[in-house]
């Protein structure tokens, strides 16, 4: 061997920074329609190139196309609006809830809507999502009511969760929504595990697990993969890939993968990738997926290629680490203004009706907001108590812990 | 012992068909200390099966298997192995039933050989309870012979929250009273190897008094209860021996009953010193018994290194440790 | 202490081209808590970079660059998310010295937020030092202050052995007294918020004495510090305050000196009770100072639960608390 | 959807169990010379099949083909034979001693002796392996006196880890020998971060990564094949796929994914799978990943497939979970007989004189065995002291571990 020269360090970046101009001309974007639609039972080696391609529906006229597309009634898709326009009204209003002090924290959606509204519409009553901080539109899509998911925000005396956990880490049992851990990554196996249990069972049931590019990086995912593979658990395994984790592109968790859905293939798991601004193929990968599981045929890996247009949460300024505009730029365009267009295209919706609509969820959410806002705020009004602090550690207060209680006064 | 917790495993499979055993090596082989051997020919390969290797995983899936009604009773090959899962263990199965207000529980046990004296060098001898016991939403076991471990089992098995079962692995065999150079003697010579059929419980959260003393109290659990036993008749110390068994919840009136009456205690066990349970067992004890002491509460435990291979039973607390520190506290 | 922190890495960084750091977000963005902003810039992407969201990753890398002869100076998020590396931090990177006996070393620092008083809830103002201290063959470091965190950061990074570097995140903009009711004070109102330009260390090992009293000592460190301070102002008490900074090696001749002129201590820490690190003071202050001691030591800590979102003045162990127990330690 | 009917519980299993006749026909082994031999620095995108193939050398006639041969000298082999006869006799020596009470535990190498003693002679001085507990082979193979790790073993006097270390977990930073670590994984990830210092440090050395086939499910295998990626870092990333992890066969590792280099598709990392008890094939590609590593092009994924023949370890007996005779007929044969075979062919070596290299490597390792027992066994003799057991915790012994050792009275 020659002399090979010295090693030197490669730590990817993305190709802007502030002060750049946004460039996402190295995303490759398949044409709408472009990708196959195997069937259910297609043996995971026949469709790797899935992984690296990506299932759009939406072209840019409007229209749904290919073989992944009508698998939603114009009924259906109209409700798909309305949910992702209701989650985007939500956002809005508990972001300026958190900036005028009524909390401490928001994480919002802006840009990813479609991919937690169009999932839970594939799923079944008694299906369980174990989610991760940004799919609330499960729960909207789910009908969970929004006074509770603002009075878990606000802390406040209407709090299932009892002011114990920080805004927005939702539980909804009946509405399939796994308690939200604020360690990233664990949910993602134990959604296996709840797989593997309704097998074990002989139920009918399926769980969904949920984690963000960054967090793939974490352990969690690769146990994920390992348990479903080993035991062709009954569950969809969602990688929501929105470009960003806090101030870090998703090359640093990529690496030198083409792609997240790429993860899937050495565990000889059927790995889709899917346009995550397309509420049209997004619900229809799930829908295939979903059957994919309920059927015994084993778990899959979705990746849902969308962009984080806000900020990671409250808690931070991206034009810290991106350009401003670079949201502008993003190739997939917004879900909700995509779906408009396909609906208006479909002569089912217009553009004053979809105005009309925009004000008619914004007032309902604001009545919402002046509900719970009656039963308390983080720092004023109603509240649950130190009592509920010391609740719920056991099924039954351990002595020590009574002592404490005593010892606190309460 | 082992037979013992085989036993525990197998009334609990079936009087309850939510109870599933797994770990690494627990399905066709039965694990490699044999706690699980016939489980899966008796209950299936859904009931008891093998997992890839990842502490994590055994843990994040039985999380996810409680949730959904389960009652998994999952093997952690060696307790020196379960930090790997150690997340999912302080993170979600202590904190799931808070965090959601009860709407999701974790009601599962996590089974681990622990301690040391079989020559497992630093990755098969650690106890790793303090671990456990500082973090809110666990319960910790250590039983110390095959009566409770069976009982104890089977009633973690039962309860509604998290259990770690933390099995000496010195007691496996038999009782073990540090004597490494005297013949083993199995449990089937001994009263507490004698164990009942069918089911039984122990309840958690309750210590017994292993031999009653007027002169000092000893606090231990697994096989220091042993060795305890050992320097107290070595010394001829009146020693009350107490075995906790649970060590949280803990059994502070049966401790502090019996501290008022000694005015004396010494802690023994073979985790490390700092920041081990023993910690936490004097700052208790110190609290509440603080008049009636006669002389500084003493901790005999492994030392502050980690677990050596060849210098076992210099790092082992046996009994002349127990007991000059027995005859020191008299002395004090 | 954010500017402080970020000097020492800065400073280092300079002296020692093998000290590198990295983790979550430090590189371009400079950390969530800024403290290593700047860093990539001066020093490059080789020296200061971004990781992927593994913090067994972070930490399991680290050990390698260390055994091959860097100083990695890590980050880890918040302490809350210490979990996934904890395997590596306890089975690998304390015991790696011991097992190759000096052979690879893993001189690093893991530095990582902690505490609370900042509405975090659960998974954002965890203390888990107690899970640091019980480990042998690391050393963990908590410092109160500007100055102190520079020193003694500068300190660990220079030291061969590894360190966990634990900084109090309430006092990132300010010393913090309890009082949440009350104005901010800046650090740069703050006499200890002054730091010396260039190099300088204050080393492992060594308490300060905060405030200097002849009635009771409180133990404490981190935040805790100024809420001792104002619990001892408020009180009237004259209260000697000690600020450990280094929790593993801890500076016992300091605390037995106080302990054995005041005769009566009071254990302040925001972590839980059980088993928590004060459990361990405890502990080696009744042992060494049985004979001084007038009154039970009492702990004032965080509740055994998981730290909550809504009632995070109900949890934190402010100034009331404190006084409280001060002035039952003195009519005791 | 039609009615999907009931979930069930899936669990793989291997195909016998003791009693049944070993059968290994689902083992697909492609001939000897058919995988190509692609340049180091091919896209990973267009090697993707070499991590579902099997590259060797050597065929049934004993006679090295394709591409991946020609690559070492008859001498070189020739040493290479004596590594593994040596290896052989060390294990049996030392298999032994543990039974007759010497030592507490044993792990040895049988069936696998070509992995860790080929690799190692395609590494250069300063490379360092991050090895697990069954590559000795890369310490005999490196030079590293027997005698040492008899007294690791025995944990006599001459122990160079003083006692503290179980017997084999040995460690050699003089020969590229990172300390092993009794808990699974961890070191997968620590050889990428040495290899990552190297580049950082514009260095030219190397390291090596090692795992076992049960051992991938661990999460360090997770963040070192992230990590790899990312920093594109030189490093060699090992599986040894023996087949076994204690009594688990390797389907419940692997999983549905077909093999276990497989794993490193889903991170573009170059993935091959070789036979592991062929000599040859192992210096090849390990040859060639080095070479990889060395020119900066980053990672590379191999698994080496093999046989354990023997038990895990001391503590267990393989006929109760493998049918006794499985070894027999594990169809890639005995590394051994096939490099023998080999250099027979090749005219460089004859049945009398392995017979008698033999006879002369088992008296050597005796000789070596007798000079360690001289020096004690874990049970008599000289042996590390309790003052050594205090020692080397930190750098300098602090305060609370003085009062210990004083305490401990040494
Ligand atoms: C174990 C753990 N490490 C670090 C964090 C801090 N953290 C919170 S969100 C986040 C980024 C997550 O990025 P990604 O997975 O892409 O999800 P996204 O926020 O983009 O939806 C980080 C690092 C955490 N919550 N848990
Ligand atoms: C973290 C951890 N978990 C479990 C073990 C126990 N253990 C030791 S070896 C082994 C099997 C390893 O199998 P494999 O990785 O295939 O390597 P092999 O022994 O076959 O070479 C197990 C489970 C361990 N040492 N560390
Ligand atoms: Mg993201
Ligand atoms: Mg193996």
């Amino acid at each position: 061997m020659s002399d090979p020269g010295r090693l030197s360090f490669h730590v990817p970046a993305p190709a802007v920074r502030p002060g750049g101009t946004p460039d996402f001309s190295e995303v490759k974007i398949a044409p709408a329609g472009e990708v196959r639609r195997p069937d259910v039972d297609v043996a995971a080696e026949d469709i790797r190139d899935l992984a690296y391609s990506i299932i759009r529906v939406l072209n840019r006229e409007g229209e749904a196309v290919g073989p992944w597309a009508n698998q939603l009634s114009a009924e259906a898709l109209l409700e798909g609006l309305r949910h992702m326009m209701t989650l985007r009204a939500f956002d809005a209003r508990m972001l300026m809830a958190q900036r005028q002090g009524k909390t401490s924290f928001y994480m919002q959606h802006m840009g990813e809507e479609a991919v937690s509204c169009a999932f839970q519409r594939a799923l079944s009553p008694g299906d369980m999502n174990f989610p991760t901080h940004r799919q609330a539109g499960l729960l909207i899509a789910g009908g969970y009511p929004m006074l509770k998911m603002m009075s878990q925000i606000y802390s406040n005396e209407l709090d299932p969760l009892k002011g114990r956990q920080l805004p927005i880490m939702y539980s909804s049992r009946e509405h399939g929504f796994f308690s939200i851990s604020g360690n990233l990554g664990t949910q993602f196996v134990q959604a296996v595990g709840w797989a593997m249990a309704s097998a074990i069972k002989r139920d009918t049931k399926i769980a969904a697990g949920w984690i963000g590019d960054g967090s793939t990086a974490e352990s969690d995912f690769h146990a994920a993969l390992v348990f479903a593979s080993t035991y062709k658990a009954p569950v969809v395994l969602n990688i929501v890939n929105n470009q960003w984790a806090i101030s870090t592109f998703q090359g640093i968790a990529r690496g030198g993968s083409g792609t997240f859905a790429a993860r899937g293939l050495g565990f000889g798991m059927p790995a889709l990738r899917v346009d995550g601004n397309d509420y049209l193929a997004v619900h229809a990968v799930a829908k295939w997926a979903v059957e994919r599981a309920r059927r015994n045929l084993g778990p899959t890996l979705i990746e849902y290629v969308t962009y984080r247009v806000g900020a990671h949460s409250t808690s931070d300024d991206p034009t810290a680490y991106r350009p401003k505009m670079e949201s502008d730029s993003w190739p997939l365009g917004d879900p909700v203004l995509r779906l408009k267009q396909h609906l208006i295209r479909l002569g089912a919706w217009s553009e004053e009706r979809h105005k009309q609509a925009e004000a008619e969820i914004l007032a309902s959410v604001i009545e919402t907001q002046k509900e719970a806002e009656a039963h308390g705020t983080l720092h004023s009004g109603p509240h649950p108590s130190a009592r509920d602090m010391f609740e719920g550690v056991y099924e039954a207060m351990p002595p020590h812990l009574r002592r404490q209680r005593q010892q606190a006064g309460v | 012992m082992v037979e013992a917790i085989r036993d525990a495993l197998d009334v609990s499979m079936q009087r309850d068909e939510n109870v599933v055993v797994f770990g690494e090596d627990v399905g066709y082989f039965g694990g490699v200390f044999r706690c699980t051997q016939g489980l899966q020919q008796k209950f299936g390969m859904s009931r008891c099966f093998d997992t890839p290797i990842s502490e994590l995983g055994i843990v994040g899936v039985a999380v996810g298997m409680a949730a959904y009604g389960l009652r998994p009773c999952v093997e952690i090959q060696f307790a020196d192995y379960m930090y790997p899962g150690y997340d999912q263990i302080v993170s979600e199965v202590a904190r799931l039933r808070y965090r959601s207000n009860g709407e999701f529980t974790a009601p599962l046990v996590v089974r681990m050989p622990t301690g040391g004296g079989i020559f497992g060098g630093q990755t098969h001898s650690q106890s790793p309870e303090a671990l456990f016991v500082h973090v809110a939403g666990l319960k910790t076991v250590v039983p110390s012979n095959p009566y409770d471990a069976k009982g104890l089992l089977i009633a973690a098995i039962e309860d509604n929250d998290p259990v770690i079962f933390l099995e000496p692995k010195r007691l496996y065999n038999g009782p073990f009273d540090g004597h490494h150079d005297r013949p083993v003697t199995p449990w089937s010579k001994h009263a507490q190897g004698e164990v009942p059929d069918g089911h039984y419980t122990v309840p958690l959260g309750k210590a017994a008094i292993r031999r009653a003393g007027a002169a000092v109290t000893v606090l231990a659990y697994g096989t220091m209860v042993f060795v305890a036993e050992a320097a107290a008749a070595e010394t001829g110390i009146d020693a009350e021996v107490i075995d906790l068994r649970t060590l949280l919840p803990y059994d502070l009136e049966t401790i502090v009953a019996s501290v008022e009456k000694t005015g004396r205690c010494v802690i023994v066990h073979e985790a490390t010193l700092t920041g081990g349970y023993g910690a936490e067992l004097a700052a208790l004890v110190q609290e509440r018994c603080f008049y009636s002491l006669e002389a500084p509460i003493a901790r005999v435990t492994g030392w502050d290194t980690p677990y050596p291979h060849a210098q076992e039973w210099d790092y082992f607390p046996g009994p002349a440790r127990v007991g000059r520190a027995l005859k020191a506290v008299m002395e004090a």
